[in-house]
């Protein structure tokens, strides 16, 4: 491997943008991002945070719907169970030292494992197609159906009350000793350029592993699980990989959750939280990185302006802007919005380096 | 699209003109903002609804009279949509950015132990004007509704001893249910009764064909039901078309979920229900408030404890303020602690607690009548919100910002 | 010498179904072997059951002597059998490079593979849609990119599944000078086919199904010939090329 | 003994009730989903369109059973409007017809808050009630059993014995080849999905009288239809009928036996093994055996 191979890496057939001009792009919005809470409002600060935390979640499930071609219904299942388990962890252990941080390693391991175990139960079991969002829906379902019962005081775990329906509270916020005994408080601002740095490496390291041998095979199972079968790779187990790393972020998205708003709740994996990651990535554009990471944040925001400004009516502009969104451009608005770009582009002067016939197809397809 | 649009618009300069309007009236100070956080929608926006209401007519009459200290009051709301995310979401969104330091708000438990850390963090204060499972003992935060004791310690006693001591329990499966079934059971066992059974049910559920026949096997002599929601009031349907009649009690029926209102007669018959609020109170300054709000808002089915609640918590932040001669936190918790912060609240007279912050009522009990019409039985002038100070909770001198429930009593 | 690939009494059922009875059958190392028989007879089901797609009723399967049965898909592919199926399975959404990139990435290195790609998608003549996708090609065209998918393997043994139904009679020539060139390469070719013209034009030996049985064995021209088999496929179906 | 009796006729009532309410909650979606591969999720909201139709006629003056037809076939109409103005371009793409039928759900449900406010007084049920031994049944709920055990029949008839049940088994199988020998698919399309919102109209409106209404009401069904679409599979009679007799079983042994929540996460736990023994779930399972 030489220097010249490392723009490989990042770049392929599985992601939009390449070039220069879009790389100078990624690295003007994280310069951006990195100075923006020099300039911005404490609330503001916080909630793009809040924003971020959403992501991971959507990016794993982008990963697993729209590489993978699995529609997890229940990626709220992971989140959820990574939530509580930072939560019993981190009152169990205190927030001295560097013991919430270790509770949000604990966490993620709890949530992945049992995507793990969930993702082998489904994809060794041969359940395919639409079952594998109603199995995950279940599951998540059954989850938040059994944690809504546990008011009562003998649903303990050490320290930790799971207190049922009302949740959790009070959990420590996420903290580390640095080396020298100075004492590092994930909140406010250092909680964002936790999200920030996490979301750059996330969406780096997931670039790096879809146009990765492994991300070939993932998108061929999407496509024709039959012929990726026949050309020698056992594809279960490569969906099972996506699935797994999924469940990584969901259970990211949940502990970091926990960890901001010291709270988590059943209802956070009951069924209006089970759509909203689905709806994010299928709005936002599922079938790229970019799509997703972009298109998840600017709905996030976008439901959040409309609640505010039309209070009542919110709900409604929601719903009206997903059936829009859904006919006009049904690969996501993202994806939508370059091919139109290019087109425009295409008309104007020469070719441009986004567009490329993949993106067309991807475009036309559902 | 353009009727959205359209409606998009008009709600927005609603918004406007309701923000020009306050300012035009403001003299020379500027408007004080308070924060309004109610579900305008999802599964029991029809029970908050009246919150929103009762704290936009409690504010266009103070604004009216003047305002407080001299300053009008700006209501600054959000719809967190029954989402306990949304209510964290938003509560920071007032406090930080809007730069309120009181909040009216929150309805399920679950929404205000959400929103309950971010008050405390940034040490702003909460109305919570809800009838609750009790036991909040935090000085950030004022409690206007009903408690387990004053609802459950007059309920109890009097069906116990009217109907008999053997009860059945019916109550949602989550914390308000549990907890209000852990009263009931001590108050009943306490008093030489006897609970038969105690069933939990899942919050969503609308079918009841097996809990009515375990009823019916149990054979009690009431039944108490702490059935929350839409979804579950469906058992007073099913239970009066299987022929199930028998005497029941409730905190939370009628007042709150206007079943007489709801259900055709006689599906409500034989409840009763202690609160400190029904619209059907008989007194003067109840009449008038009921008068007041019905011409604001003709289209209110039935003014419930929650709206009365929300009203009084207004005005009971303006005595406070008043009293303290400041919007300061701490000013205003110094009057709380001299046990004198009392208002005339439609309902009668309702005072602060100083130890729990919680308000004592005048509860009433009502039964209902075969046509649903309602009869007050009886009337209990004042009655404290004692529990709280009872197993420990001062708030005059120590702030554990807990909750606690007869199982989780505090560690001394 | 030992067959490359034989059957000893396979059987497979479904239901109350027999579709390949009490099969015994060969396939020599080197040889360019069709398959041929009216519908029903079982060609497909055979694949199947080669590949490891469905599994035996009774019966073993044994490529290079080594007993298939109990192995996975993916292991008998590693095993050096390679299919193409009969319905073109490609990766619609993806660029047709990539679409080798699938195929061959798993014992090439990046540089190598894409060599390899290049050479593949000359061989088939797609080297100037590598950027299209694959779903936006000819019927014909999507035959051959899977045909090339399927050789990328370097199969010892090439499965081909009706790689002519569908095309013009000019893409069913290109396509048995394809085949004809592996067969050159050293490849072992199994080719089921409804095409007479086409197996005339590939084929050294035949074997015809029927019912789930073998039903004659021999050169084109002896099958041509036999009068039964002319009754069973080629008189009573009117496929008479 | 008699006690033993009266045990059994309890039990067997609760399965009964349970068993009706499965297949009516689920009999629309399992329509739409088996012949169309939509997966509706507004289903919840014809539920409630057809509670309030059925509500708003018996208040007018109706009698019950006009009221209940009149729901669902204003619930009918309705999905047929919206299958013609938007759900005919997802036919190919079955998630995104999940997105965009949320989204309409969510219109509907906060657009019904909106205009036809909060609280509406139900019609009250009627026909009284029987006691057997200490149990007294509502002679509502036998009604609705039969009006279960109608649909079923009427669907079997529909789909058997009609020109419109051949063409959609023709559609639903093979649409391009049903296409090809002359059956107007598109119209076929039109009249399953709004058959399935008419089903859905049907089951909020015999349920009206015993529930509160509310705008949200329609949500309480949507899990526990789902669950029965999944365990049953693609077809509507050979599957939504068996899976709803397994799933009352099993909901009600559970609840009897420990609670409510018990009778849910019961439903839940079955929806998981029977999918992962029967992928197809019972109507695909019996099509194979019939093979």
């Amino acid at each position: 491997m030489t220097l010249r191979d490392i723009p490989v890496l990042f770049n392929g057939p599985q992601t939009l943008g390449r070039g220069k001009l879009f790389w100078l792009g990624v690295a003007a919005v994280i310069v951006a991002a990195a100075i923006y809470p020099q300039y911005a409002e404490r609330f503001a600060i916080s909630n793009t945070a809040y924003f971020g935390v959403w992501v991971f979640m959507a990016l794993g499930l982008g990963l697993i719907w729209g590489y993978g071609g699995m529609l997890s219904f229940g990626q709220t299942a992971f989140f959820g169970l990574a939530g509580y388990a930072y939560g019993v962890i981190a009152i169990n252990l205190g927030a001295a030292h560097s013991y919430p941080f270790l509770a949000l390693i604990c966490a993620l391991a709890i949530g992945t494992a049992f995507a793990a175990v969930l993702g082998y139960f489904m994809i060794y079991g041969g359940i395919n197609g639409v079952f594998v969002g109603i199995v995950t829906l279940s599951v998540t379902l059954a989850f938040a159906t059994f944690m809504n019962q546990t008011a009562g005081p003998q649903w303990r775990i050490g320290r930790a009350r799971l207190n049922g329906y009302n949740g959790m509270t009070r959990i420590p916020s996420l903290s580390i000793d640095w080396l020298d005994g100075h004492r590092i408080r994930f909140e406010g601002a250092t909680f964002y350029y936790l999200v920030l740095g996490l979301l750059v490496v996330t969406y780096l390291a997931l670039r790096v592993l879809v146009n990765s041998r492994f991300g070939n095979v993932l998108v061929g199972t999407r496509e024709n699980p039959e012929r990726v079968e026949l050309l020698g790779y056992d594809v279960r187990r490569y969906q099972l990989g996506a699935f797994t790393i999924g469940g990584f972020l969901a259970s990211l998205s949940g502990a970091l959750y926990t960890a901001w708003g010291n709270f988590i709740v059943p209802a956070s994996m009951a069924l209006p939280a089970a759509a909203m990651p689905i709806i994010w990535v299928a709005v936002g554009g599922r079938e790229d990185l970019t799509a997703t990471l972009v298109g998840s944040f600017v709905v996030l925001y976008v439901f959040q302006a409309l609640t505010v400004v039309s209070q009542e009516y919110a709900l409604v502009a929601i719903g009206a802007l997903l059936v829009v969104t859904v006919l006009i451009a049904p690969g996501g608005y993202v994806i939508w919005a370059v091919d139109m770009a290019s087109r425009l582009r295409r008309r104007a002067g020469p070719s441009p380096p986004l567009s490329d016939p993949a993106l067309k197809a991807r475009t036309q397809r559902g | 699209m353009s009727m959205l649009r359209n409606l998009a618009i008009a709600s927005a300069a609603g918004l406007m003109l309701g923000v020009s309007a306050a300012a035009a009236l403001a003299d020379d100070k500027p408007p004080l903002k308070i924060g309004l956080l109610e579900d305008h929608s999802g599964d029991i926006a029809i029970f908050t609804m009246p919150k929103v209401h009762g704290a936009h007519l409690a504010v266009d009459e103070i604004n009216a009279a003047g305002g407080i200290l001299g300053r009008k009051l700006e209501i600054i709301e959000y719809d967190p949509q029954f989402d306990n995310a949304k209510f964290q979401e938003f509560a920071r969104r007032l406090i930080e950015k809007d730069g309120v330091q009181v909040i009216f708000g929150a309805a399920t438990s679950a929404s205000r132990e959400a929103i309950r850390p971010i008050i405390d963090k940034d040490n702003a204060l909460l109305f919570y004007a809800q009838q609750y499972e009790g036991g909040v003992c935090d000085g950030n935060m004022i409690g206007t509704g009903g408690v387990p004791e004053q609802q459950f310690s007059t309920l109890i006693p009097y069906m116990m001893e009217k109907y008999g001591k053997k009860v059945y329990v019916i109550a949602a499966d989550y914390n308000f249910g549990q907890i209000s079934t852990e009263w009931t059971r001590k108050l009943v066992t306490e008093a030489g009764g006897q609970i038969l059974g105690a069933e939990l049910i899942p919050l969503g559920v609308s079918q009841f064909g097996q809990t009515i026949q375990n009823i019916q096997k149990a054979k009690p002599d009431w039944l108490m039901t702490l059935v929350v929601g839409n979804a579950q009031s469906a058992f007073y349907e099913q239970a009066a078309a299987a022929g199930l009649h028998i005497p029941m009690g409730s905190s939370i029926t009628i007042g709150l979920g206007f079943e007489h209102k709801r259900f055709k007669p006689p599906t409500m018959q034989g409840m009763h229900v202690v609160m400190n609020w029904f619209e059907e109170i008989d007194r003067p300054a109840a009449k008038a408030f009921v008068a007041r709000w019905h011409a604001k808002y003709p289209n209110e089915t039935y003014i419930n404890d929650m709206g009365e609640n929300e009203y009084s918590a207004i005005y009971m932040y303006k005595k406070l303020a008043e009293m303290a001669g400041s919007f300061d936190l701490d000013k205003i918790r110094a009057q709380i602690a001299t046990g004198k912060a009392c208002i005339d609240a439609p309902e009668g007279q309702i005072c602060i607690d100083p130890k729990s912050q919680h308000a004592s009522h005048q509860m009433t009990l009502l039964s209902v009548n075969a046509d649903h019409s309602v009869k007050v039985e009886k009337v209990w002038p004042r009655v404290d919100p004692y529990w709280l100070g009872q197993i420990g909770c001062d708030l005059t001198k120590d702030d554990p910002k807990e909750q606690y429930t007869p199982s989780n009593l505090p560690s001394k | 010498m030992a067959k490359l690939l034989e059957t000893h009494g396979l059987t497979k059922r479904f239901g109350g179904v027999t579709v390949i009875d009490d099969l015994n059958f060969g396939v020599d190392e080197g040889t360019l072997h069709c398959l041929i028989g009216p519908n029903g007879a079982g060609k497909s089901t055979l694949f199947k059951l080669i590949v490891g797609r469905h599994s035996p009723t009774a019966g073993s399967i044994r490529f290079r002597g080594r007993e298939l049965t109990h192995l996975s898909t993916a292991a008998r592919i590693h095993a050096g059998i390679s299919i193409k199926m009969q319905v073109p399975g490609i990766f619609p959404a993806l660029p047709v490079a990539q679409n080798l990139t699938i195929a061959l990435q798993h014992r090439l290195g990046r540089a190598e593979t894409r060599r390899e790609v290049e050479r593949l998608l000359d061989f088939v003549g797609l080297a100037a849609d590598a950027t299209k996708p694959a779903g936006q090609l000819g019927h014909g065209q999507k035959q051959w990119l899977e045909i090339a998918m399927a050789i990328s393997l370097r199969p010892t043994l090439l499965f081909l599944d009706e790689p002519t139904a569908g095309l013009s009679p000019d893409e069913t020539f290109r396509t048995g000078e394809m085949v004809l060139a592996l067969k050159r390469d050293g490849m072992t070719v199994l080719v089921v086919e409804h095409d007479m013209t086409f197996v005339r034009q590939i084929a050294e030996s035949v074997t015809v199904l029927h019912f789930g049985r073998v039903f004659a064995e021999g050169t084109i021209d002896e099958i041509a010939a036999n009068t039964a088999v002319q009754e069973i496929y080629l008189g009573s179906t009117g496929h008479a090329h | 003994m008699t006690a033993f009796v009266y045990q059994f006729l309890a039990f067997a009532y609760q399965v009964a009730d349970v068993f009706a309410f499965l297949v009516l909650a689920a009999g629309g979606l399992a329509i739409i989903f088996g012949m169309m591969g939509i997966i509706n999720m507004a289903h919840g909201e014809f539920i409630t369109c057809g509670a309030y139709v059925t509500t708003a006629l018996v208040r007018a003056g109706l009698p019950l059973p006009v009221g209940i037809v009149m729901g669902a076939l204003f619930a009918g109409v309705l999905g047929i409007a919206l299958e013609r103005t938007i759900v005919r371009r997802f036919y190919n793409r079955p998630i995104d017809s999940l997105v965009v039928t949320w989204g309409v759900s969510l219109i509907a449900t906060q657009g019904a808050l909106l205009v036809l406010g909060s609280a509406w007084t139900s019609v009250g049920t009627p026909l009284g009630s029987i006691g057997f031994g200490d149990y007294s049944f509502a002679l509502y709920r036998l009604v609705m059993l039969a009006v279960a055990i109608g649909v079923l029949v009427g669907l079997y008839l529909l789909f058997m014995k009609t020109r419109f049940g051949v063409h959609a088994r023709a559609t639903m199988q093979n649409p391009a080849m049903a296409r090809a020998l002359g059956v107007p698919t598109e119209r076929i399309y039109a009249q399953t999905f709004g058959l399935g919102a008419a089903l859905a109209g049907l089951a909020g409106g015999v349920y009206a009288p015993t529930l509160t209404l509310s705008p949200t009401m329609g949500t309480g069904f949507v899990v526990e239809s789902f669950v029965t679409v999944v365990v049953g599979g693609a077809d509507v009679l050979t599957g939504t009928a068996p899976a709803s007799a397994v799933l009352a079983i099993i909901r009600a042994a559970c609840t009897a036996a420990w609670g409510q929540v018990f009778g849910l996460i019961g439903l839940l736990v079955t929806v998981c093994i029977v999918i992962r023994v029967l992928p197809e779930g019972f109507s695909g399972w019996l099509m194979r055996r019939r093979a």
